[in-house]
């Protein structure tokens, strides 16, 4: 069993692609269908253009706050593809390429970041709970979607993320014991990315590893190279067997860096040495992906090159349309309170219409 | 038809609910196996098992957190926080998350759940054991505040409470749990959420008042015979049924607003405003409230001089009555 | 003397203060090495060291709990909530045991602390990053709550929040963190809690406003000219400055209380019946609240029609102006 | 190092004094002075009769609602022995022994169970925290004490007592990590009585021991017979070393048994066999301390008549005193809100008072 072998506590890390793109780890080597490689590697590409398109939108005044994902695209589609279409996904808010990978689409991916609550209403048949701001909290939401999978016996599991400041958390605690002490169908990945906006992982706990805070909660805990895209499927894989088993969650620390900054409104060099940004650029998740695709005569150069070009006007075009959604509607902000209006929302947004009719639009200042 | 304490019409309206729908299910700590300190959830484990009523580790976010999870994916659950005083734990999921869902997800997702909670003093109790935290839910959007004053209508609204769509927090006003009797229909019925009760008509004066209280100005109007009080047991608390409110003051003119929860930015004052907005000409007296003092609900040896009696209520009732404009 | 924003001000009562006084210590998510995701403390971990100045872990329980028992044990903790929407899992903390620390062991111990937020909407950011909620500080016994609206103030502010020996909930209005300046004077000095401003004598109506409003009603003024209206900046939000307010009420008989956050059961409701309580019969019309919405803070596609524009207000004063008794 | 020879990943628990009264450690038996001995057995008399009496007076009506602490003298008394008078004792709620031995003082301990504040006035040199009703909560009080002390160089540490139920909270969790991350001079006992309220410790955490949670923080955790008053006092004079010498954080689980209801308002017999209560009778912390008092000749069965005599003497005086103290006085419910009484609480005490000369007193219905 995985988690038998590595140990956090003696800081055994698994990994079985190296940075190189090299299987080192052979025994472990997952047999993942050629489509889903491919999906996830195009997924990873979407993820990472996106990223960069947004980043550059934001400068240009186009866009507004947004998390990048760059470097922890690994930790985010090696889960996902390990996965079932029944599986749940409870996201914290820098899953771009788990979002993406599970179904949400692109128009609502960025949509939500363009400031529109509709880029959270995901079609009806994805199982994604919306971007989750308050750190921690969505690991008991997790737990309780798997609490209702265990209870109606359905063949389901909840994968839930959050980022290493996030285990300090209250909420992590709680959820965590929850789910454990009901032995609940859950897998829970920890993207330790190494900072919580400034503060570096050291400076949130004295525990060697995240993925030993399992032990309080008498679970399997792990870490695992979350640049490691085969790693990371392996290890969801054999948690989500075990969740299925009825044995209960799983805590998967996937070790990776933040490239980019916290948000767009952050600047890292504030924090953070060039050279540490460097080092870890070197253990890009997507190149040494696309060396095992090639190596692997699943890929080429060539559709490598096209993929980029496709994906650039893919992002491009569906930003674009993005932008031209322009202000919700006056209703929109007011309809989704409750199931039906109350009397004093009605009256709130009809006095509200008489005053915009005389005084014409509202443009916040 | 029988004579149930508010206690049991409780029970019985998660007994009947239950029954009839597999998806609701029932948590929080020690209401499972000894079916809650107060015993609100007696018997249920053992009727329905221990997957659908069951005790928890003590961890309120985690209770309303995981309770979120689950009405998204499909279950009724309906959770207590032990006492009112110990929500404040779950305080950041009730207001960013149960509140908010589906307006998040513009309707894609919704939370039919419950969060059920004794409140309010008068049981000589430790601290932290008897607050009035009205305020804390009714100023959330995307809450309801539910609370009942007799045995049928705990019932009728608790059954509401399961069946609505929207999330309802349930205060419980637990000194009057078992305080008396009302004979409770043994079918399942509902009691409208967002509608007031008019407990008793009058001319002289509006007094408005829900939980425990309702019962204190009864008794106050039994020793104030002289005066003609249209009595409102607001029974919803958000979103407030102003209808009713307005309704009564455009008749009466004067109106006295009592409540346990401190005074200050506390519920009365938005009753206040709501008749400043739609009823001040009508007005022949400043309206006034009655409420709980600006400080920590004292422990027992001084709560006496911190809950509300009768003859209070009847004193501001003769002020009120006195006014002149 | 210089020119100051608002954010620098701040900056510049804490920098003073902790010169001052050792037992001041500042910290929170990212206060320390960055000095904030606003910059409001920048510099001072870098002169006052890392023991005094200091970034948490992500726990906002822990960081208002430890105030408590750094308090308890002789500091003067200033700490930081990231965003007012993040204090709540620090609620309990705060309702539970800041407010009622000295009421609790009568005196022996209080805690002399302050709870910073940058709070309010119209900076287009995520959700839970423009709340205004008030309310639920101004609402516990034991809390005061403090929101500066000029340069000035927040220095005087902020210095008397940290000399007082009661625990302090500072609001910052991040709206305007730096969009004006005005001249603040180098040396300490307090502006007194619990005193309201009267930014501007007027006869005809009364306008309440705090934090990022009293700008958009001294706006507002500006396109109604035809008004001669007295602005309070209520500055204190708890324990409110009724003398202020009731002196001015009953001068102008007519009021508008203009606030960000949600209507209902908000902190306008207060002011109103404090008003109906002690000045009722001076009123010459209904007060009325311009508000936010009882909704959610929209994200930046939906906010613009939540954000009060000083047209509105306009509005508002001019429907008073003409509501006849 | 103890806490590395005791490991609670292997189940090991620090025992010393066995029930019978037998060291089975004599190479751990710690040299204990005679009348810091004899002042924790004292203590200990002293709070077990005062528990008895408290749950006589409550059935007589002349007690509100109280919180025994039966069987567990010895997980507080022991730890408090260890500590020096400078340290600071941050109190859950059932801690009697711990409080009394700190120098609060009966009658405050039996008024604030009375239902007066006053009880809570601890005398000035008393570094007692109140009792802490909100679980979890005062562990990030502890931490903060312990902030203090460290910024300010003192040679004192801050000890504070969870139940085992407690540790399922968020702030438990917050507040070990917070004291762990800034190796805070703080030592936590967990009081593992097997229950909170009528919820056993497994359903409470899937954890095999709660020490264990300690690796989650990076800090040394210990399972301890918590009805031992000698391995009590050996870890916690353990702990106290490592949080002097700025190591940080220990966290001690004291593996104890509540003889008695959760308060008087609860029925254990709902929830639980007598038959398990008779196993942990045997196991009884006092029985077993007076035969090693006895044997080491430090005690006799004369004295032990004698000091039981007294103390009973002595409880039933200060409840007396405490009973006829009577209601608190208005102004007192008023005066500590804030240092200075706002116009506001004057004016609502003011009405009020002109309220009660016109009607007469309230009696609260
Ligand atoms: C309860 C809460 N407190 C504070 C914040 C503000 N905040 C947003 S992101 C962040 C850092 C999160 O760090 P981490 O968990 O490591 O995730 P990452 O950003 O690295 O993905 C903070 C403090 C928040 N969103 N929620
Ligand atoms: C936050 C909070 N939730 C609920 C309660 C109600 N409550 C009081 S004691 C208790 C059980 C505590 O169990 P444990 O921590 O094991 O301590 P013990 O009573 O066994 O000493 C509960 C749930 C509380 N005091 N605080
Ligand atoms: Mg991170
Ligand atoms: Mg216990």
């Amino acid at each position: 069993m995985l988690f038998d072998n590595y140990d956090p506590l003696k800081e055994q890390m698994l990994q079985i692609l190296d940075h190189n793109g090299k299987i080192v780890n052979d025994k472990l080597e997952p047999n993942i269908k050629k489509e889903t490689l491919i999906k996830m590697y195009e997924t990873m590409i979407l993820g990472r253009t996106s990223d960069e398109k947004a980043l550059q939108f934001q400068r240009q005044g186009r866009m507004l706050t947004y998390a990048p994902n760059i470097g922890q695209e690994a930790a985010q589609v090696g889960p996902m593809a390990a996965l079932e279409p029944q599986d749940w996904l409870v996201l914290a808010f820098r899953e771009f390429n788990a979002m993406l990978y599970k179904g949400v689409t692109l128009e609502q991916a960025f949509l939500y970041w363009y400031g529109n609550e509709r880029g959270s209403k995901y079609d009806d048949d994805v199982k994604v709970l919306p971007i989750n701001v308050p750190i921690g909290s969505q690991i008991n939401h997790a737990a309780g979607v798997a609490y209702a999978s265990k209870l109606k016996k359905l063949d389901e599991v909840s994968i839930v993320f959050i980022g290493d400041g996030g285990t300090s958390h209250g909420e992590f605690h709680e959820g965590m014991n929850f789910a454990a002490t009901f032995e609940l169908p859950m897998i829970t990945v920890i993207q330790n990315n190494h900072y919580a906006i400034s503060t570096p992982r050291r400076k949130a706990t004295k525990a060697k590893t995240l993925a030993q805070k399992a032990i309080a909660y008498g679970i399997p805990g792990i870490q695992v190279d979350g640049n490691d895209p085969l790693a990371m499927y392996l290890v969801v894989k054999e948690a989500r067997e075990r969740a299925i088993k009825g044995l209960g969650p799983t805590l998967i620390e996937a070790v990776t860096y933040r490239i980019g900054p916290h948000t767009t409104s952050d600047n890292p060099k504030l924090y953070r040495e060039d050279s540490e940004v460097e080092e870890w650029i070197k253990k890009d998740p997507i190149i040494r992906f696309k060396k095992y695709l090639i190596d692997k005569k699943i890929w080429t150069e060539k559709k490598d090159e096209e993929l980029h070009e496709k994906t650039k006007k893919f992002v491009l075009d569906t930003f674009k349309h993005v932008e031209e959604s322009g202000n919700v509607e006056l209703e929109e902000i007011f309809n989704y309170t409750y199931e039906k209006m109350t009397p004093n929302l009605i009256e709130q947004m009809n006095n509200y219409k008489d005053y915009l009719a005389k005084e014409g639009e509202n443009n916040g200042e | 038809m029988a004579n149930k304490t508010i206690l049991q019409a409780i029970n019985e309206a998660l007994d009947q609910t239950m029954e009839n729908d597999e998806n609701i299910i029932v948590y929080g700590e020690d209401v499972g196996y000894e079916g809650g300190v107060f015993r609100t959830t007696a018997g249920l484990q053992q009727k329905y098992g221990e997957e659908r009523v069951f005790d928890t580790p003590i961890a309120e976010a985690a209770i309303v957190g995981s309770a979120v999870g689950m009405a998204v994916n499909g279950l009724k659950p309906v959770v207590e926080m032990q006492f009112s005083g110990f929500s404040l734990p779950a305080y950041n999921q009730i207001v960013t998350h149960v509140a908010r869902f589906r307006n998040r997800s513009r309707g894609k997702y919704h939370l039919p759940m419950v969060i059920r909670m004794p409140y309010g003093g008068g049981v000589k109790a430790l601290e932290h054991h008897s607050e009035s935290l009205e305020t804390l839910y009714a100023h959330i959007p995307g809450l309801k505040l539910v609370i009942p004053s007799t045995p049928y209508d705990a019932k009728g609204l608790m059954i509401a409470a399961i069946n609505d769509p929207d999330p309802v927090v349930f205060m419980e006003p637990k000194r009057i749990y078992r305080a008396f009797k009302q004979e409770v229909p043994d079918e399942m019925y509902e009691v409208p959420i967002g509608k007031a009760r008019v407990v008793k008509k009058g001319n002289d004066i509006t007094i408005i008042a829900w939980g425990a209280l309702v019962r204190e100005v009864e008794k106050a109007l039994e020793i104030t015979p002289e005066v003609d009080a249209e009595v409102i047991d607001l029974r919803t608390i958000s979103p407030i049924d102003y209808e009713t409110i307005i309704n009564s003051v455009k008749k009466t003119g004067r109106v006295l607003i009592v409540h346990e929860a401190v005074k200050s930015f506390g519920p009365g004052a938005e009753i206040i405003s709501i008749i400043n907005e739609k009823a001040f000409l009508y007005l022949e007296a400043a309206p006034r409230r009655l409420t709980g003092f600006d400080i920590t609900v004292p422990l027992p040896k001084g709560e006496p001089y911190f809950i509300i009696e009768p003859k209070q209520i009847a004193n501001e009732v003769k002020n009120i009555m006195a006014f002149k404009a």
